[in-house]
């Protein structure tokens, strides 16, 4: 491949260049980029958040910020990284930008709407940073009932807007993937030649349609029980709060599965294509998805444990709950058997797929541990719970998230970045993580509860280890800002299959133009085959 | 020993010992499955590492055996974990007969106890060692949540209705309290002492409380005050039913359903008047919401409950 | 393009049914037949429900994914009513507890 | 270090034909479509799976009617009594006639009958809607003048205050969000009857009459729960 051919006339990013050619785009790569944009500045905003946590934490008094500032700062933490970090991040930057290239198609079938539900997302990130701005919320990301109706006085009725007004951006993301996935695909490419990437999207989009209305619904209550006393859940007005945890977590734990799947889906391509070998049982990968998908809807219970929810329903929380721990256990085994024979290169988004399926494998592990009855009881709302899912949506989601970047960074700007920083910020991210969360399983098994602006001297040992491990994994993060922007304008142009890599979205140049394909394509085989089939078991 | 990098807390209760033992085996297999996977990557990574730029992998398509294989085996250990978490969890939720009763009530930001003889205090909690003690509780604003490490308990505490939690320390010490579910500005000062004495040394604590007579006194006291007294009378003709000897006896309602009179029965009664109404009762009784704080919600059902036993609810 | 095209009488007959159902849903109402007021209630609700469904949104002539996507909404329905109801219909069912 | 792109390529996976000179098309077909017939497709999925998320948005609020009325039965039968049943039973008739006149609506514009036939199907489609309306504003007005809306002000005589007042706040969470629904229809409804009399709409292309009348027919089949679980609990209660 010639690298010094300059980029293509005229493709997605140099075909117009007026603000209005950005803000009116019905493109969905240039969508994606929009995205892209505003989760990054939300992921720092949320970061800052986590910062002023961590530097409190360092000691057991609360001695640089007052209680009620640091209560604010968790909430805020909490709202920002899952509702307008976490559930947009892959889907409506990565997922936005490839799934329909990856399929073939122009773009996904409701362009506008795609449009619509990024404006949805930054109208619904406004009213949430101006809730922040004003005053701040301090209920907790979950929103607790009674203490989110009656008892908090702060913002909580702008931010539960600024949350349900996201919302629906997340729900017509999910509805144009489900819709696009059924409808636009490439003559040829039958379901099971999908890139598993694909697939995870699908079964994200299940989630996202089916769950995010619930959520909708019960914060316009918690706001119109602020607002106007209805009585719904707070027990003082005749309301029961059980009621409201039961909404909240119908929606609020599938939704963590929004968060993993696209990054299983990523992990998937890494996998394949950093091995130059197709998935090991494909067909068990793809409907692990669907099935983590439709199984993660019956497991909500499981956070109402200890809540005087009735012992019968924990018990069937509690066995639906082991049940998701089987597909996504076929999900690591296939992973880590498909290097198996590969051509494995060490490139940085394989760095980022290795560190994924360790901390993946240690964050669904330590799930079971709360979904086991007894277990529960001591460790639920302790920072064994925020260790564990930490390892899921920092190792987890962010890993597949960062990997994913690195890999379709040079398909969405044209260029490389400089590998050698990347696997230095990899490296770098991976110590800062497991520093600063792997003292938090045993500061939670010791019995520090969650949410607290002070605590028990003898728990400071670990939480100072805590504290360290987030400075380095902050810095971590803010490496690959900098070669990123650096490598615009100054890194090696890419071409159109930099990895060697086989799918649709190589077979198109780099940046692809504003159609993806000048005639929809046709495709003959599965997408990650690189060796002549050899039949060993069953497919 | 590590003291300043503490790993376990204290076992001070008979439940630790098995939440530990759940625990251990529960790091075991995470250790292993983790130690597994990373190994195989490691392996398989260096070993397939990449030898020249041109070089692919084999097509290797899967194979049914072994999805079987790592379906079935993970599908047998979660099992596993179930019914040993489910084992441990059923004792932890049902109280045995006989327990000590203590009444907690959780406010913005503070633990209030009582004990049945009537001794109160607020963030500290004396129990006896070696005896089951059953807290009853309930909160007067927020959902709190009632967590001692040292013995591995821990239970909501949830406005509009009460809930229990029992356990039985078996080491005397100072061990900490802590409110779990986050309640408001100082949650994380809502925070208290549990101690736990020598049976012989509870007596003599006790005997320096409970000035003001016991729970069941302040409750009969309350029962006179909010003129309950005026339709529930002894003799049956009242227009209220009779509360003597009632607790923890089945009734039947109006619907024709029967409930058994308990905590959270009279407790809803008191508060709730018309929703289960004793049949051949008309629903008159007006509620009693907001009239009566958590607390001496607490003295009327021990009062009540004093009724059902005339040895005494304590024993 | 091609839909399916009903006849008018088609549209109008569901209309009667609609109408009937209506009717004798309030008809019911007025006495008392204890469980069985939710049963008809609810029977003759879901029974309006599918001909409106099935003749006016044309599933009747779909393709199985519209079959699927609209059994979905109900059946993730049932999912959130039945493991609620579960826990409160099972309240108090462990002796010697209240949950 | 591969800052420099791999020189392996691995064969295409698909077949890239070469562009060829496009045909002429349909006025309304979006470009990134291949054609009418999977455009109106993804058009009625679309609409389908929007749909269900309507159920589930609605779904909630049931949940919370299904908790308190288990929690309450005679509260809230009591709380019904006070509806006014032949408003809620003459609103569900207007629904239904509405729903056939949109239903109806489809049909002419399937057939390709004239721009007229169309919009006379949808502004009757339009006037039973704001019949609807017009009817539930009366009776939200009657709520108010008897002091039932939830809140501080909210009185009731009968025997359980607290559920009649639990009752009536997921009344008027229910009937609100379905009105509003209502409203939102009768604006995509006044779009399509435009579009139709500006001759849009023949058997080649009339999806967007279609979609919006699966939108109509949803709000509709909302009502057919909300009225019995509303108004026709508490017809044969009995105070005491």
């Amino acid at each position: 491949m010639d690298t010094t051919t300059a980029t293509p006339t005229l493709n997605y990013l140099n075909n117009g260049y007026g603000l209005k050619s950005w803000l009116l785009t019905k493109d969905h790569k240039r969508i994606a980029l929009l995205y892209l944009w505003s989760i990054t500045a939300f992921f720092f905003l949320g970061g800052f958040f986590a910062l002023v946590i961590r530097l409190e934490l360092l000691t057991p008094a609360a001695d640089l910020v007052q209680p009620d500032t640091y209560n604010k700062m968790f909430t805020m933490h909490g709202v920002v990284m899952v509702f307008f970090f976490l559930i947009p991040s892959i889907p409506a930057v990565l997922g936005n930008f490839l799934l329909p290239i990856m399929i073939g198609a122009k773009d996904l079938a409701f362009p506008r709407i795609n449009l619509l539900s990024w404006y949805i997302y930054v109208l619904g990130g406004l009213f949430t940073v101006a809730a922040a701005i004003t005053g701040g919320v301090d209920t907790g990301w979950t929103f607790y009932a009674p203490y989110s109706t009656s008892a908090s006085n702060s913002n909580v009725i702008l931010a539960g807007v600024g949350i349900f007004i996201t919302g629906f951006s997340s729900i017509l993301t999910g509805l144009n993937f489900i819709v696009t996935v059924h409808r636009m695909r490439a003559p040829g490419l039958t379901w099971f030649r999908l890139p598993l990437f694909v697939w995870a999207h699908y079964a994200t989009s299940l989630i996202m349609i089916l769950g995010t209305p619930v959520i909708a619904i019960t914060v316009l209550l918690v706001a119109a029980e602020r607002g106007l006393h209805l009585g719904i859940f707070d027990p003082a007005l005749g309301g029961d709060p059980i009621l409201f945890q039961h909404l909240f977590w119908f929606y609020s734990h599938p939704a963590v599965y929004i968060m993993i799947l696209p990054a299983m889906g990523v992990v998937a391509e890494l996998v394949q294509a950093f091995s130059r070998k197709n998935i090991f049982g494909y067909t068990f990968v793809a409907f692990s998805s669907l099935a983590i998908a439709i199984i993660g809807f019956l497991v909500w219970g499981h956070h109402l444990f200890v809540a005087g929810q009735s012992t019968y329903a924990g018990l069937v929380f509690s066995i639906i709950s082991m049940f998701v721990a089987i597909p996504s256990a076929v999900k690591v085994f296939n992973w880590t058997a498909t290097i198996y024979k590969g051509s494995v290169s060490w490139d940085s988004p394989m760095l980022y797929a290795f560190g994924f399926i360790g901390l993946f494998t240690i964050g669904g592990l330590t799930g079971l541990f709360l979904a086991t009855l007894g277990m529960d009881i001591h460790m639920h709302d302790t920072y064994f719970i925020i260790a564990h899912f930490h390892y899921v949506m920092v190792g987890g989601a962010i890993f597949g998230y960062l990997g994913g970047m690195h890999y379709w960074w040079p398909k969405i700007t044209g260029r490389m970045y400089p590998e050698g920083w990347a696997k230095f910020a990899c490296l770098n991210i991976f110590v800062g993580f497991n520093l600063t969360f792997g003292p938090q399983f045993i500061v939670g098994y010791l019995g520090m509860p969650r949410r607290y602006a002070m605590y028990s001297p003898e728990f400071q040992v670990w939480n100072v280890l805590s504290t360290a491990g987030a400075t380095i994994l902050g810095v971590g993060y803010l490496i690959p800002m900098i070669y990123f922007t650096w490598s615009l304008k100054n890194a090696p142009l890419a071409g159109a299959n930099p990895w060697g890599a086989r799918g649709l979205e190589w077979e198109t140049p780099s940046p692809p133009p504003t159609e993806n394909f000048a005639v929809t394509p046709v495709v003959t085989e599965g997408t990650h085959q690189y060796a002549p089939s050899r039949e060993v078991g069953i497919v | 020993m590590f003291t300043n990098f503490p790993f376990f807390p204290q076992a001070a209760s008979e439940q630790a010992g098995q939440i530990d033992a759940l625990y251990f085996f529960l790091v075991a297999v995470t250790a292993f499955f983790t130690a597994l996977i990373a190994i195989l990557v490691a392996v398989f990574a260096v070993k397939f590492r990449r030898k020249h730029d041109t070089e692919v992998g084999e097509a290797i398509h899967g194979s049914l055996a072994l999805e079987l294989l790592w379906t079935i085996i993970p599908l047998g250990i979660t099992m596993v974990m179930f019914v040993w978490g489910a084992q441990v969890f059923f004792h932890m939720t049902r109280p045995p007969k006989g327990a000590m009763e203590i009444y907690v009530v959780g406010k913005q930001w503070m633990w209030k106890a009582q004990h049945m003889d009537g001794a109160r205090e607020i963030n500290e909690l004396h129990v006896p060692i070696g005896r089951p003690v059953k807290l009853i509780m309930g909160s007067e604003d927020v959902i709190h949540s009632f967590f001692i490490p040292e013995f591995r308990v821990k239970a909501d505490v949830i406005p509009g209705r009460l809930n229990t939690m029992w356990f039985t320390a078996t080491k005397p010490g100072r061990y900490h309290l802590f409110c779990t579910q986050y309640c408001g500005t100082k949650h994380s000062a809502m925070i208290g002492w549990v101690t736990a004495m020598e049976p012989a040394e509870y007596e003599a604590w006790l005997g320096g409380g409970g000035a003001g007579g016991t729970m069941a006194d302040a409750g009969a006291k309350l029962f006179q005050d909010l003129a309950c007294a005026t339709c529930h009378l002894d003799n049956g003709q009242g227009r209220g039913p009779v509360l003597k000897g009632v607790y923890g006896k089945p009734v039947t309602l109006q619907t024709g359903q029967t409930v058994t009179v308990d905590d959270a029965y009279i407790r809803e009664s008191i508060l709730m008047p018309q929703a289960k109404v004793v049949a051949g009762f008309q629903p008159i009784m007006p509620t009693f919401q907001g009239l009566v704080t958590e607390e001496q919600l607490l003295q009327l059902i021990a009062y009540v409950k004093s009724l059902g036993d005339p040895q005494g609810a304590t024993k | 393009m091609s839909g399916h095209v009903a006849p008018k009488s088609m549209y109008y007959a569901v209309f009667a049914a609609l109408m009937i159902g209506t009717a004798l849903t309030v008809l019911v109402a007025f006495y008392d037949l204890g469980p069985l007021n939710n049963v008809l209630m609810l029977g003759i609700a879901m029974t309006k429900a599918a001909l409106v469904v099935l003749f006016f949104m044309h599933v009747r002539w779909s393709t199985r994914l519209t079959w699927v996507v609209a059994a979905s909404g109900f059946v993730w329905l049932l999912i959130l009513f039945g493991l609620t109801m579960m826990d409160y219909l099972s309240r108090g069912m462990v002796p010697g507890t209240w949950r | 270090m591969s800052d420099a792109p791999s020189s392996y390529q691995p064969p295409p996976v698909a077949i890239h034909p070469a562009p060829v000179v496009e045909h002429a098309h349909h006025p309304w077909l979006q470009h990134h479509f291949d054609n009418m017939e999977q455009q109106a497709e993804a058009s009625t999925l679309g609409m389908w799976v929007f749909l269900v998320t309507e159920i589930m948005f609605f779904g909630g609020l049931f949940m919370a009617y299904l908790v308190y009325r288990h929690a309450s039965p005679s509260g809230f039968q009591e709380a019904s009594h006070h509806l006014n049943i032949y408003w809620g039973a003459a609103n569900t008739a207007i629904l239904i006639v509405s729903s056939l006149t949109m239903a109806l609506a489809v049909r002419a514009a399937q057939t390709s009958q004239s721009a007229k036939t169309q919009v006379g199907w949808l502004l009757a489609t339009m006037a039973f809607g704001a019949a609807f309306l017009g009817i539930k504003a009366i009776e939200y007005y009657d709520k108010f003048r008897d002091h039932i809306v939830p809140g501080p002000n909210f009185q009731w005589e009968g025997a359980y205050p607290k559920p009649a007042e639990q009752f009536y706040s997921l009344y008027f969470a229910m009937t609100g969000l379905h009105a509003l629904h209502m409203v939102i229809g009768l604006g995509i409804m006044t779009v399509i009857a435009i579009m139709a009399w500006r001759k849009t709409f023949d058997e080649e292309y009339y999806t967007p009459v279609e979609v919006a009348g699966l939108y109509w027919h949803f709000v509709d089949i909302v009502w057919i729960f909300l009225f019995p679980l509303l108004y026709l609990i508490g017809r044969h209660y009995h105070a005491g």
